[in-house]
């Protein structure tokens, strides 16, 4: 039985370690939605497109991991601007599902650039993080992936210093403010659009990370974009809106469909992770409409 | 003009010591009045006295954790809203509550929906007694645009009316259903004087041509003595006092609860 | 100054409601339907059919139930892929088990599968709104495919899960199966959806749509005014998934006649559909039309453009497809955020005053 | 007004110029490709789709076409969708004289294809993928899928196994994984492999990946849990970097774990870097740019720019496949043209080609292909040849692919059944009579 407890804790670990993949990529949705109420469906392709450019710019400058990354938040940074300039500031007071429309276009104009740019070829991503099994508890009987720990690391550093500039910097004080209300914000001196630039920025550098991590477990390629998918039912659990959500939403989905896959798959059929994150999520919010950490609706005439 | 020329008749609705909390605030306490056939009832009290919340509860939209309501002799403590609709009573709301993408003529339809029993196979064929139906309900409704005299915004967008006409359309609304007891909450707020006058010419219109019971809220003093038969007084959510708007007028707690709080439009 | 109305009276309710009230319009849509249902048959070929023309058909059904649910009721679905899925093999499993079945019975009967499978997931809907209930639906997308993926009853029990569309005639036409004229099938799709855009219409215009759209609008004031949020919402997926699943059933017989279901229903139709309600305008049955077309019509014309006049690379041209699609999107929203009815009112308002636009 | 009337006039234009193109006449030979160099599947199709591109225009380039006559390849891009196949199936079919045959590439485009093909009389070759009970010629006229099946593959895998085990008999008791995309594609073994576990009594165990495959943790860690000893696996994709990587990092012996052809190109085991050596796979022909073609490619294509990728991936398992599928394809044209005594064929006349089609080791030596495949021929109850396969394994540090087995034969008392009993379901639910071959 000794064996069977070690299996267990073994796929929650497991099922932990992949629910913090999902959350990384989460992360950017919240940010967005938190801060503009645009559910942004170009999440996913803006990871492919940052691990391409990164991939890119490594393999046609040969400039070093570091420099490339530098460059790549850049490239970001630029891209969330032209975003800003391009697309949002036309869209301003739009009803959120116009807002969702825009940013499918932008998925496809980003998909169709990023292809364009770079090919379409499957780029292997080496930026010198470790790979393979953590060799000390492969010897308990235990298998983790050194990625894996890297990126429960990374998003435990990215909520770190997410926290630190919402909470102790004025733009990040003035980004909470204009998730609650955006008059308030703009009392505060900050321009809305300026507002939307850093909101994008950011979560366009959480996209790249999301996008280092996943692309260097499974290669630069189209498929990379298709993880926005893993990301949702970690979204309607945690709540659109909350940071924290999204990390604790990403762990109970990662568990859940591990144990689901794992224990439930011999009887049901196998292959049932991806639906059972939904039917998880959805039975989460069957009891919770809002999500599990999403501000309350309060309804009222 | 406080008395008009047609009989209050037995009590419609009767509540019972109704109250209402949420979480640690106490939004009504142990309220009890009534409301008499034909008659037009007001509610009046300063800002967060518990008005609204009092027609939430009528409506059934807020359930209360202890009392009873009685309507036409049916006792209830809580309902579905669509329930109490069903029973004969409409409502207007302190912030208009249209449905902005339909037009006029669609929003007073709606109200309709309940007097509409064809169902929806014969809804996919529409020629035949769908139409027959539609058009016997359009006739109706037709009526109360010329009632109201909104016959120019039949076919406009109630989202792109001004204010008033939006507060019109929702009494258009509210009538279509053609209720027993119709609850009005702020007619007139944010209205002109102009726009004022006509609103309260609808309202004692169609208490004197329809015979339909009013509740209403109103911050308007003026208004609220003019056309009302009797008036409850409710401040943080106890009830003060209940009468004629003579009896009102001169009671103490009323002028007491009145003093200092200044009129507040639009606000409840 | 063609597109006059003046002179022409109503002359009770029944012409006031009429779908097409102005004379013009009248004679446009008979003009319009003449050359679909005359016109079109006598020249159309395979390439017209599978590629052009079946696609439009059957998108322009799909968005048509989903612009009922989403445009109409309010209520964000992405499980339109899975939904399809439902018409596709409920058809499957009825012509393959009574081959003497009409298709015209068989796909209508698969709507009415769709829509019971439709109402129970759109049972959360009562509890879950805005973006939640569409992530939430993505569970009916997934679990569904997963089902008829494993499931080997939904497949008759073949090697691999793949359904064909055995050869069936209606009223002595061959329909279905690589025989079937580009004509026959095409009509025969071209019927489906003339009688049932005619029937979303009648509905939209009625008390059920009334009652949809109330839900959608606010639905505590629905509820208030006798609207029951239960029936409202369920009725609206109901019907919605019988669109969806019809459209569905028809994908898979006429148009495919061979389907994967990991493949052919994936995520991406949902979101596909629902792109087309979007684009062609929330609450629009012509919106569903001519959000259909445009998806529909915007990459093969672009890549028949690119490829064939400018000799672009067919890869390039994908590449460039993609992007163009995108840029087109977003400069459509920016334009017009309500779609393209909505445009198409506005050109029609201008017209109507025009050439003296005072 | 104005803009409306032109867009439209564009509009239809544009869609109706593969109409126009239909009529104009030509003496070439048209063979479409149906390409996918874009979507989740592009890594994996642009190699295939230069080989095949490479081999045509070498034909021209160099021999001036096929006995003469000049071939035009009109390649079409499917992003490895469905409905994009279909709409370049309809769109190409009619080019030039009529497009000669197709290469479908996706499962589902060429199950689309298959009857509809088989209307309208143009055959598809679906190289070692597609339907594999097109094999029996009798029911599929226009479908072939020489030289090996996925049921040949099955079988060819699990001889190879049972060499390593030292012999059949030694396979009773044994775990063997599949671990499969979860798709019409990766279901295709199961059945054959169930077949087998019953005769020769190994366990099988099923492990199916959703699509696209980029997680697949709960997957690897039940290989764990249960140490199959070997796992199979039909994986497309992402599937297969992601599986090559997972199964090193559970320290899975790499030498156990097979994949079928599909699953073993440079695509997906570059990405695991030191990890993926000793990975196997299934193989129907060498990889490698060491061939007389290859240096033919070089010198008459790549060297004078004319090169449809970049030089250095010429060799690559895909592409090679592209290429022998161009080679076999050219081979059935020129049966075609031999039987028929013409240089126009037509798409019925190069159905005949296919099923008449001989390509033995000294035909492949003619070809400068000497040792890169095995000599196949087709008739008309067989479509599927010889079925053999080879086993070829990844060296990590030459980063290439090497053949380390002989071609092992199929087991048809195996897969003869299940033809059979799969095209007469088949045959029965579309109303054909199966024709004679005599």
């Amino acid at each position: 039985m000794g064996d069977s407890l070690l299996y267990f804790i073994e796929v929650t670990i497991g099922g932990l370690l992949a629910g913090v993949m999902y959350s990384l990529v989460a992360l950017g949705f919240v940010l967005i939605f938190k801060a503009s109420g645009i559910f942004n469906f170009a999440q996913g392709v803006m990871a492919l497109f940052a691990a391409l450019t990164l991939v890119g710019l490594m393999e046609k400058l040969g400039v070093p991991a570091w420099v490339a990354i530098v460059m790549t938040i850049g490239v970001m940074i630029l891209l969330a601007w032209l975003i800003e300039r391009l697309v949002l500031q036309h869209l301003v007071n739009q009803d959120p599902i116009i807002l969702f429309m825009a940013t499918i276009g932008l998925a496809y104009v980003l998909e169709g650039v990023g292809d364009l740019m770079w090919g379409s070829d499957v780029k292997a991503l080496n930026v010198g993080l470790p790979d393979g099994a953590v060799d000390w508890m492969f010897d308990l009987g235990i298998y983790v992936t050194k990625l894996e720990l890297v990126a429960a690391a990374t998003a435990a550093a990215l909520v770190a210093v997410l926290a630190v500039f919402f909470q102790r910097t004025r733009i990040g004080r003035a980004l909470r403010a204009v998730a609650d209300d955006h008059q308030a914000a703009l009392s505060v001196g900050i321009s809305l659009r300026t507002i939307w630039v850093i909101v994008w920025s950011v979560s366009g550098i959480v996209a790249l990370v999301a996008g280092i991590m996943w692309g260097s477990s499974s290669g630069v390629q189209f498929s990379l974009s298709l993880i926005a998918l893993k990301a949702l039912p970690v979204l309607i659990l945690g709540g659109f809106t909350s940071i924290p959500g999204a990390i604790i939403g990403g762990l109970i989905i990662g568990v859940g469909e591990k144990w689901a896959e794992i224990y439930l798959g011999d009887y049901i059929g196998h292959a049932i992770e991806n639906w059972f994150a939904y039917v998880l999520a959805l039975a989460f919010l069957l009891i919770r409409p809002q999500g599990l950490f999403g501000e309350k609706i309060i309804e009222r005439v | 003009m406080t008395q008009h020329e047609r009989a209050i008749g037995d009590t419609l609705l009767k509540v019972d010591n109704i109250s209402l909390g949420f979480g640690g605030v106490q939004a009504l306490s142990n309220i009890s009045f009534d409301i008499r056939e034909h008659e037009i009832r007001a509610i009046i009290g300063p800002n967060g006295a518990g008005k609204t919340s009092m027609l939430n509860v009528i409506n059934g939209f807020y359930h209360p954790q202890e009392g009873a309501i009685t309507f036409k002799g049916e006792v209830r403590r809580a309902m579905r809203p669509h329930v109490a609709a069903k029973q004969g009573i409409a409502r207007t709301f302190q912030n208009v509550a249209l449905f902005k993408g339909m037009s006029t003529l669609d929003n007073i339809m709606t109200g309709r929906n309940l007097r509409m029993h064809k169902n929806i196979l014969w809804q996919m064929l529409y020629y035949g007694p769908a139409r027959t139906e539609e058009m016997e309900h359009r006739r109706r409704v037709e009526e109360i645009i010329d009632f109201l005299e909104i016959q120019a915004i039949r076919r406009v967008p109630v989202g792109k009316l001004p204010y008033g006409l939006q507060k019109r359309v929702e009494l258009a609304r509210a009538l279509a259903m053609e209720p027993e007891l119709l609850l009005l909450d702020e007619p007139m707020a944010g209205m002109n004087v102009e726009e004022k006058e006509d609103m309260c010419r609808f309202i004692l219109d169609v208490n004197e041509q329809f015979g339909t019971t009013i509740a209403l809220i109103e911050h308007d003093m003026g208004v609220v003595m003019d056309i009302s038969d009797r008036v409850v007084v409710l401040d943080y959510g106890r009830k003060l006092a209940d009468g004629t708007p003579d009896e009102v007028r001169g009671n103490q707690d009323v002028i007491d609860a009145y003093l200092g709080v200044p009129h507040d439009e639009g606000e409840a | 100054m063609l597109y006059r109305e003046a002179g022409q009276f109503k002359t009770g309710y029944n012409t006031d409601q009429s779908i097409f009230p102005i004379r013009q319009d009248r004679w446009a849509i008979a003009l319009f339907l003449a050359v679909a249902v005359v016109a079109v048959p006598l020249v159309i070929d395979d390439y017209w059919a599978k590629a052009v023309l079946l696609p439009l058909l059957v998108y322009a059904m799909a968005t048509l139930g989903l612009n009922i649910l989403v445009g109409y009721c309010g209520q964000i679905s992405l499980g339109t892929g899975g939904f399809m899925a439902v018409g596709a093999f409920a058809s499957y499993k009825l012509t393959t088990a009574f081959p003497d079945l009409n298709l015209i019975i068989v796909l209508l009967l698969s709507g009415c599968v769709t829509a019971a499978v439709g109402v129970l997931f759109g049972l959360p809907s009562l509890r879950i709104k805005g973006f939640y209930l569409a992530v939430a639906t993505l569970a009916a997308q997934f679990f569904l495919v997963w089902l008829f993926n494993k499931v080997e009853w939904f497949y008759n029990y073949n090697a691999t899960g793949q359904i064909t569309m055995p050869p069936r005639e209606v009223f002595g036409f061959l329909i279905t199966g690589p025989e079937a004229t580009p004509a026959a099938t095409y009509l025969f799709a071209l019927g489906f959806l003339i009688v049932f855009g005619l029937v979303a219409k009648n509905i939209v215009r009625g008390r059920v749509g009334r009652m949809w759209m109330a839900i959608r609008d606010m639905d505590i004031a629905a509820e208030l005014i006798g609207v029951r949020p239960l029936m409202a919402k369920l009725s609206a997926f109901a019907v919605s998934s019988f669109y969806v699943g019809v459209a569905g059933g028809l994908y898979f017989t006429v148009w495919f006649g061979a389907v994967e279901v990991t493949e052919a229903f994936d995520i991406n139709q949902s979101f596909q559909v629902l792109f087309m309600v979007i684009i062609g305008g929330l609450g629009s049955i012509l919106g569903s039309f001519l959000g259909a077309a445009f998806l529909v019509l915007m990459p093969i014309l672009l890549k028949n453009f690119m490829v064939n006049w400018l000799g672009v690379a067919a890869v390039t041209a994908k590449h460039v497809e993609i992007t163009l699609l995108g840029v087109l999107i977003i400069f459509f929203l920016i334009v017009e955020p309500h779609g393209f009815a909505r445009l198409w009112q506005i050109l029609k308002e201008k017209l109507r005053l025009w050439p003296f636009p005072y | 007004m104005m803009f409306r009337k032109i867009t439209l006039a564009i509009a239809v234009a544009a869609i109706a110029v593969p109409m126009a193109a239909a009529t104009a006449p030509a003496a070439e030979l048209t063979i479409p490709s149906l390409a996918y160099r874009t979507g989740p599947y592009a890594p994996n199709g642009i190699p295939f789709a230069n080989g095949y591109a490479d081999y045509w225009n070498l034909l021209n380039e160099r021999d001036g076409g096929i006995e003469g006559s000049k071939i035009k390849v009109v390649e079409c891009e499917t992003a490895y969708n469905t409905k994009q196949g279909v709409e370049c199936y309809e769109n190409t079919k009619g080019e030039g004289a009529g497009a000669l045959v197709y290469q479908p590439l996706s499962t589902g485009i060429t199950y689309q294809l298959i009857p509809k093909a088989s209307s309208d009389q143009i055959p598809v070759f679906s190289m070692g993928y597609g339907r594999t009970s097109a094999a029996n010629g009798k029911v599929f006229d226009w479908i072939f899928n020489f030289p090996a099946t996925y049921w040949d593959g099955a079988t060819t895998i699990v001889q190879y196994i049972a060499e390593q085990e030292g012999g059949m008999d030694k396979l009773k008791g044994k775990k063997l994984a599949l671990v499969y995309h979860n798709s019409a594609y990766g279901k295709e073994p199961i059945r054959t492999l169930e077949v087998m576990a019953e005769k020769f009594g190994y366990n099988l165990l099923l492990l199916p990946v959703d699509h696209p495959g980029q997680e697949q943790k709960a997957t690897w860690l039940q290989v764990r849990k249960e140490r199959p000893d070997w796992v199979m696996m039909w994986g497309w994709g992402v599937m297969n970097q992601v599986a090559v990587k997972e199964a090193a990092s559970i320290r899975y012996p790499m030498d156990r774990f097979i994949g079928i052809w599909w699953s073993g190109s440079e695509n997906d085991v570059l990405p695991a870097g030191d990890a993926a050596n000793g990975y196997l796979s299934a193989a129907v022909h060498a990889p490698g740019a060491d061939f007389g073609v290859h240096k033919d490619i070089m010198k008459f294509l790549y060297d004078k720019d004319k090169g449809a990728g970049e030089r250095d991936r010429v060799g690559e398992v895909l592409y090679n496949r592209g290429l022998v599928a161009a080679m076999w394809t050219s081979e059935a044209i020129r049966t075609a043209m031999k039987i028929h005594g013409t240089n126009e064929p037509t798409a019925a006349q190069v159905r005949d080609g296919f099923e008449n089609l001989k390509v033995d080791e000294a035909r492949l030596a003619e070809l400068g292909l000497k040792g890169f495949t095995y000599g196949i021929e087709i008739s008309c109850e067989n479509h599927s040849g010889p079925g053999k396969a080879a086993i070829q394994q990844w060296d990590a540090k030459a980063k290439q692919w090497r053949i380390i087995s002989k071609y092992y034969d199929r087991l048809p008392e195996i897969t003869g059944p299940l033809i059979e009993e799969d095209s007469a379901a088949y045959a029965k639910e579309n109303n054909i009579t199966p024709r004679s071959c005599n």
